[in-house]
């Protein structure tokens, strides 16, 4: 009795004080998750909020991507003559149809193929067509949207054609052109490419180039070159009395070209980050800019020395020769490297055009100096300066130069040579000296 | 009636035509054109190649004169069309048989 | 006492045990709170990061439609004869800005009214100017700022009375035109887009159409068709002998103008998610895309097999048939839906401009077929392919179609006649001759 | 025994309940912990974000403003004769990279030198070259990287030097004006902006200059007039018979660069905000459009006032009043501020236009009135029209107007001069009269 | 053999190289030209400058012809090229000594 | 004197012009003609239309030469300006009367 009186005596005090005190705790437990909760949503929300602004930013260096078809255009139609204009012009505007729907067909597939384990990495294919799953749209694929990596991909994919085009203006037939291009885009350039950014062999390797300047430009500049051997020169430019320099047509076209290339190098380069990180894109930005310009000052300076004239033209592959140079490691240059490769760059573009024409090889824009040249040099730079652990080596640089080279230029080559044997490549004289405009598209660029 | 043709600096240009307003020509017709000369050894530079290149665009100036009026024509060009330099160009006057006014069939100084 | 004695052992051991209890239980509870408080910030922070990459997007695709505007300037003035170049650039020049103030001053409310609750929808008028409240600036406006949304809508405005400037080019009189696209800008266009962007009655029986096949371009295309049928066509166009072609001055420059337009239809389509939502924006980057290439090649190969030749002019308008179709359904669409409405927009286009001349239409740059044909065709593709539940049922669709078109048919007809028998929409026939650079600005596009 | 008993029976169940209680507290402060670190983890992750978004709007911007390099290349040329357009597209792309590399060298260093303490504010410079330390990729440096802020500021800088080069087009030569650009740029522009933007003098005194109407536009053009002033006027433009205008020789080259100029600008001025600060950035870009809209109308209004006519190359100029106009305070002016400041910028063009030729002050392009007197306007109309704690007094804008005008303006007539008594600033009549681009170039533009 | 120039309206000269056809004539040389001519007072105006300039674009064709040929070119020209206002233009008859076809080296006649 | 008139194709340009060189002929004017022939039965298309052209755009010299330097300059132009395919061009000999320098005033063959 004295007990029970005891402990209900007793009791209640502590008793109370004690729920009080697990009354409290588990109300500040519940109040803890409601906290977790709301951390955990906040960390969604910013989650969500940085794959927002990197998404964003892989999708507007596809649009910049995308205005390079129009600087590519203008480029090449202001380095032909009046009387191939139309045909230049239309030949990249397919290209860029062409790039984007094989692309999405098959070149996707061919250059991401997700290659298994044990796989050799030379070649794998993940099927036609495009089928992302609702995971795909999500932080869960990459820092960007399925979406978003099959349009800035497809973008870069229309480019090696691009380089193409021009090398070959002003004598190429109109239908195997589009024939080459169509094959090249949808297969060599994916599988050399997958090579690398599929993450096969020569990624395995440690074969290294961040935007591809040999994976885009030096592609697009061997298949150029394989062209430019089976066509032959332009009629009237390489004469018994000496080399005759069939001027562009249009400088102002031609400047508005490389500066819209240069702007869309931001996104190719920019955009090759593959996400809006703050220091890697403002570093990019800085290298390829200063790049650019040494490029300038490089041909001025080397054209100069050449000439003794002041020459445009030169200037303006040189813009392109740095911007090439530096795409191979425009995310691990220090300023002083990026502005020494694209100088050099720059000097190699007015020694380059020069030997190419004392090889009789006939290339009306420079696309071989600027793109092929200058872009086996920018992937060796990455060897000779870069300075980081995945850097590649002399040997995996020039293995990889050797290798995507010789497969590209055996292929475009056979390709071409198919072509020719079959249905022709080039223009009859009469049709070259009438031009392209009239003898193929019966509209002449200017009236 | 004479055709006068005239090779001359482009700056020249606007000062022949007042001079021409002047002693009453109002309608000649005008074109660009280039004139090849050898003299000025001039070179051309493109995408690393020099070539010799002496030529200059030049206005042409292509005027129906009545023939007594020829003189007076020649004179006004001589006259605002010269700089002393090389280069200050040609005339040149041809015969012209018939001169005919679409608008309205007259021929001859009628139709000027 | 022994009451007392016992409480006074035994409590205190529980009870300084509770008090802890106690004490933490509250010390936790506090730092729940501060917990709670930073995951509200870090909530807010996030929110708000979300918030500036949206906002940002929408300006970003504001300044891509405003390069539209050159896009059309140059399309157009590469469509039309080298004497009237300055002509249309001058009227471009001055629709963007008539666009901007006449939207700022009225457009913008007329065409977000904010309808009240039992409005029937077909017009209402929040008042003259801007004037936004502090929220308006916050998450709490949109996923952007009140500066946003009407820059963004201010750029589209202006849009369409472009369209119209190309068809009735080499022969309107500029101060009549003018006039025109003013009280076009100002009123007819916000007032038809209220119907359906503005929440009106179109809205809410289910007419859908994303970014405006038919709120913007065929509404173009409609007052252009006004303005064709009263002025006429351009002199020697249709003669006794036939139709005689009047080939534009600039195929580069036409060139340049297409290339631009695709460039700032990222923004057009893009923007128009009116948010940077990563799944949205980058399927709507990519069935653009798609649709412009397939309409590209449609145009080719339509255009080939009526006249056998390889039409630039073609393969341009093409490209914009193919965005102009996917505008009304781009963020709704397959892959495959998205090329396949752009090829028949491409077949359409090089019809279309053939059935205007057999008609006697007279539109220089095709800007009826682009937009108005177009237009409807992708207005009416989204009731064909479109599968989701808020795309607009067959018939929601053609009364959109045919409600928006009848009004702005009429409106304009009324608004060109009027100003036909006042002072005169066509210049004299010596003037067109002499082109309207010479007759009206007394000045030349090129010397 | 009987306490020990009591003890023993009554202790258990409150001290086991305590004990509960105590657990869950202790449960509960470690969950608490762990949502305070999910908490700030969160908002190290939603600032990650903000910081993303922010230092890509920067980036974004640079990119904007090297599209105006094209801007003022495609205008430039436009506005000159046939026979000077190599050289003006020359001269442009050399500043570029004239620009992005002695920016690089020491330009910014000299801008942003980081005054100290007891500073006058007048002159400091940082040493040479760039060393950013790992801080500062991060947000302890800003709202963006510092490469993010050399590479947009370094666009800035070049901006300068190519409002010089429009003007005295047409006869200077090359190398001269290459040597005053890199001079002009390298220590010139950066030693005013230094006095403002560096935090000197100008700064502490309540000069406001928000996206440089002054610091870069004024300056431009105080450049330029030394440059005019000292090599007078182009042969045939001032004669016995009065002013001979030289018409530019593409209207359409012309018009492209305005429009692009605008687009550029929305980076220039949109940039200037130094975030992506929803609210700020986008009234920047409605401020910016307007203004521009306003000026396009004022030139027109104006020009036909004065000559009865629709003068294209007025209305584009009149954009360029306008944007250069509200470049000063982008960012405090309202609505309504921002389009009357536009529309007398407009007006001024065609006034200041007449009155340089009156002067017998020959500019090609215009430069001076655009970028001089408007630049001067619009600093000036910060006084006028801003409302808002730090935007300048009257006094303080008039006194940044002359300090930084006269700073420029002497030193670029030293420089000038002694370029002129040394090695000649201007091209023989003879080379004038043959085109500077056979003459300094031996390249033609058109072929 | 005759030279006929004639300076035409860019708006004719479709028709008018259709007329020639009919009546036999398949080749010939044409050019964008400039005619000045002061009757119409018009003014250029570029940057804030106003100046006179009655210059008009215009085609001119160059036609080598028979001597008997003349009349019947100078014919079609007139009725095709007419319109009755002021800018018709005009024919320009002038004598040629030689007339040679590069590719065989026939002359006269047998070149046409 | 006379002027010889050669309407050449754009791809003997050079040639004919260094021909010239070797006989002499330093000086001449050059321009960008259009050559209308029906033979080649070429068409344009445009925006859905196709029609009818054939013509071409030719270069053509203008070289004033004393009178019996006619016969070497055809000479030069036909050997260079043959390709033996139809296009190759017509050469056209008309009479001078005059032939000015304007620098100095001289005329006839002092001119040259
Ligand atoms: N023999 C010629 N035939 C045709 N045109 C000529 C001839 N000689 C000169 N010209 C034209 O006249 C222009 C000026 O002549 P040029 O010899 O340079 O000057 P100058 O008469 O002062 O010596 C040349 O550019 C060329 O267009
Ligand atoms: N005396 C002339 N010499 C050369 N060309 C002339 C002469 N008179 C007129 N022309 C050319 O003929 C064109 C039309 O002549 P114009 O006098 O305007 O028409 P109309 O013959 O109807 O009076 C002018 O633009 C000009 O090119
Ligand atoms: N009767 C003519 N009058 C003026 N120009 C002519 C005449 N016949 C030919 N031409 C010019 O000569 C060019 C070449 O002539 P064409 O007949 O095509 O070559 P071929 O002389 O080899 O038969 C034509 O394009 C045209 O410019």
């Amino acid at each position: 009795m004295l007990l029970a009186y005891l402990q209900s005596t007793i009791t209640p005090t502590a008793q109370e004080t004690v729920d009080q005190a697990l009354a409290a705790a588990a109300a500040a437990q519940a109040n803890v998750d409601k906290a977790l909760e709301a951390a955990t949503a906040a960390q969604t929300s910013a989650d969500f909020a940085q794959f927002t602004v990197n998404n964003l930013w892989i999708l507007i260096a596809a649009a910049l991507v995308f205005i390079m078809h129009l600087g590519f255009s203008a480029l090449e139609a202001g380095f032909v003559r009046k009387k191939n204009v139309v045909n230049i012009l239309f030949k990249n505007a397919m290209i860029i149809c062409i790039g984007l729907l094989t692309y999405c067909l098959c070149g996707f597939n061919l250059m991401y193929p997700g290659f298994a384990e044990d796989s050799s990495g030379f070649f794998a294919f993940a099927g036609f067509g495009l089928s992302p799953g609702p995971d795909d749209m999500t932080a869960a694929y990459a820092d960007y949207t399925y979406w978003s990596d099959f349009i800035f991909q497809a973008m870069f994919a229309a480019t090696g054609a691009t380089i193409v085009s021009g090398a070959v203006a002003e004598r190429i037939k109109l239908i195997p052109f589009l024939i080459f291009s169509t094959i090249f885009v949808a297969l060599s350039y994916p599988i050399t490419g997958s090579w690398k950014w599929g993450g096969g062999w020569l990624d395995a390797m440690g074969f290294y180039d961040f935007a591809g300047s040999t994976l885009v430009h030096s592609v697009g500049g061997w298949a150029a070159l394989a062209g430019i051997i089976l066509l032959g020169p332009r009629l009237g430019k390489y004469t018994a009395k000496g080399i005759r320099p069939i001027q562009g047509h249009s400088m102002p076209l031609a400047a508005i070209g490389v500066f819209l290339l240069w702007f869309g190098w931001f996104g190719f380069n920019g955009g090759s980050v593959l996400s809006a990180d703050p220091e890697l894109v403002s570093l990019v930005f800085t290298t390829t800019s200063l790049a650019a310009a040494a490029g300038g000052i490089g041909a001025f300076v080397c054209s100069y020395i050449m000439t003794k004239s002041h020459d445009l033209s030169m200037v303006l592959n040189g813009f392109l020769g740095g911007l090439v140079g530096i795409t191979a490691g425009a995310d691990i240059m220090s300023i002083t490297d990026s502005i020494i490769i694209g100088f050099i760059a720059g000097i190699i573009i007015p020694l380059s055009v020069t030997a190419f024409d004392k090889a009789k090889l006939d290339d009306p824009v420079g696309a071989t100096s600027v793109h092929l040249v200058c872009g086996i040099w920018g992937t060796l730079a990455v060897a000779l300066f870069g300075d980081c652990d995945d850097c590649g080596s002399f040997t995996a640089q020039l293995t990889g130069i050797v290798a995507i080279g010789a497969f590209t230029f055996i292929v475009s080559f056979i390709l071409f040579y198919i072509l020719k044997v079959t249905m022709g490549i080039r223009v009859s004289a009469e049709e070259e000296e009438r031009g392209l405009d009239m003898a193929e598209h019966e509209l002449r660029a200017y009236n | 009636m004479k055709k006068i043709e005239a090779i001359v600096r482009f700056s020249k240009f606007e000062d022949i035509k007042e001079a021409l307003e002047k002693i009453g020509i109002n309608f000649f017709t005008y074109l660009e054109v280039n004139g090849h000369g050898k003299q000025k050894g001039d070179t051309v530079t493109y995408r690393g190649a020099v070539y010799d290149s002496g030529d200059i665009p030049r206005m042409k100036l292509e005027i129906i004169v009545p023939s007594e009026k020829v003189e007076d024509v020649v004179g006004a060009i001589m006259a605002e069309g010269r700089t002393g330099n090389i280069g200050d160009g040609k005339i040149i006057v041809t015969p012209v048989e018939q001169f005919i006014r679409i608008r309205t069939g007259e021929s001859g100084n009628d139709a000027l």
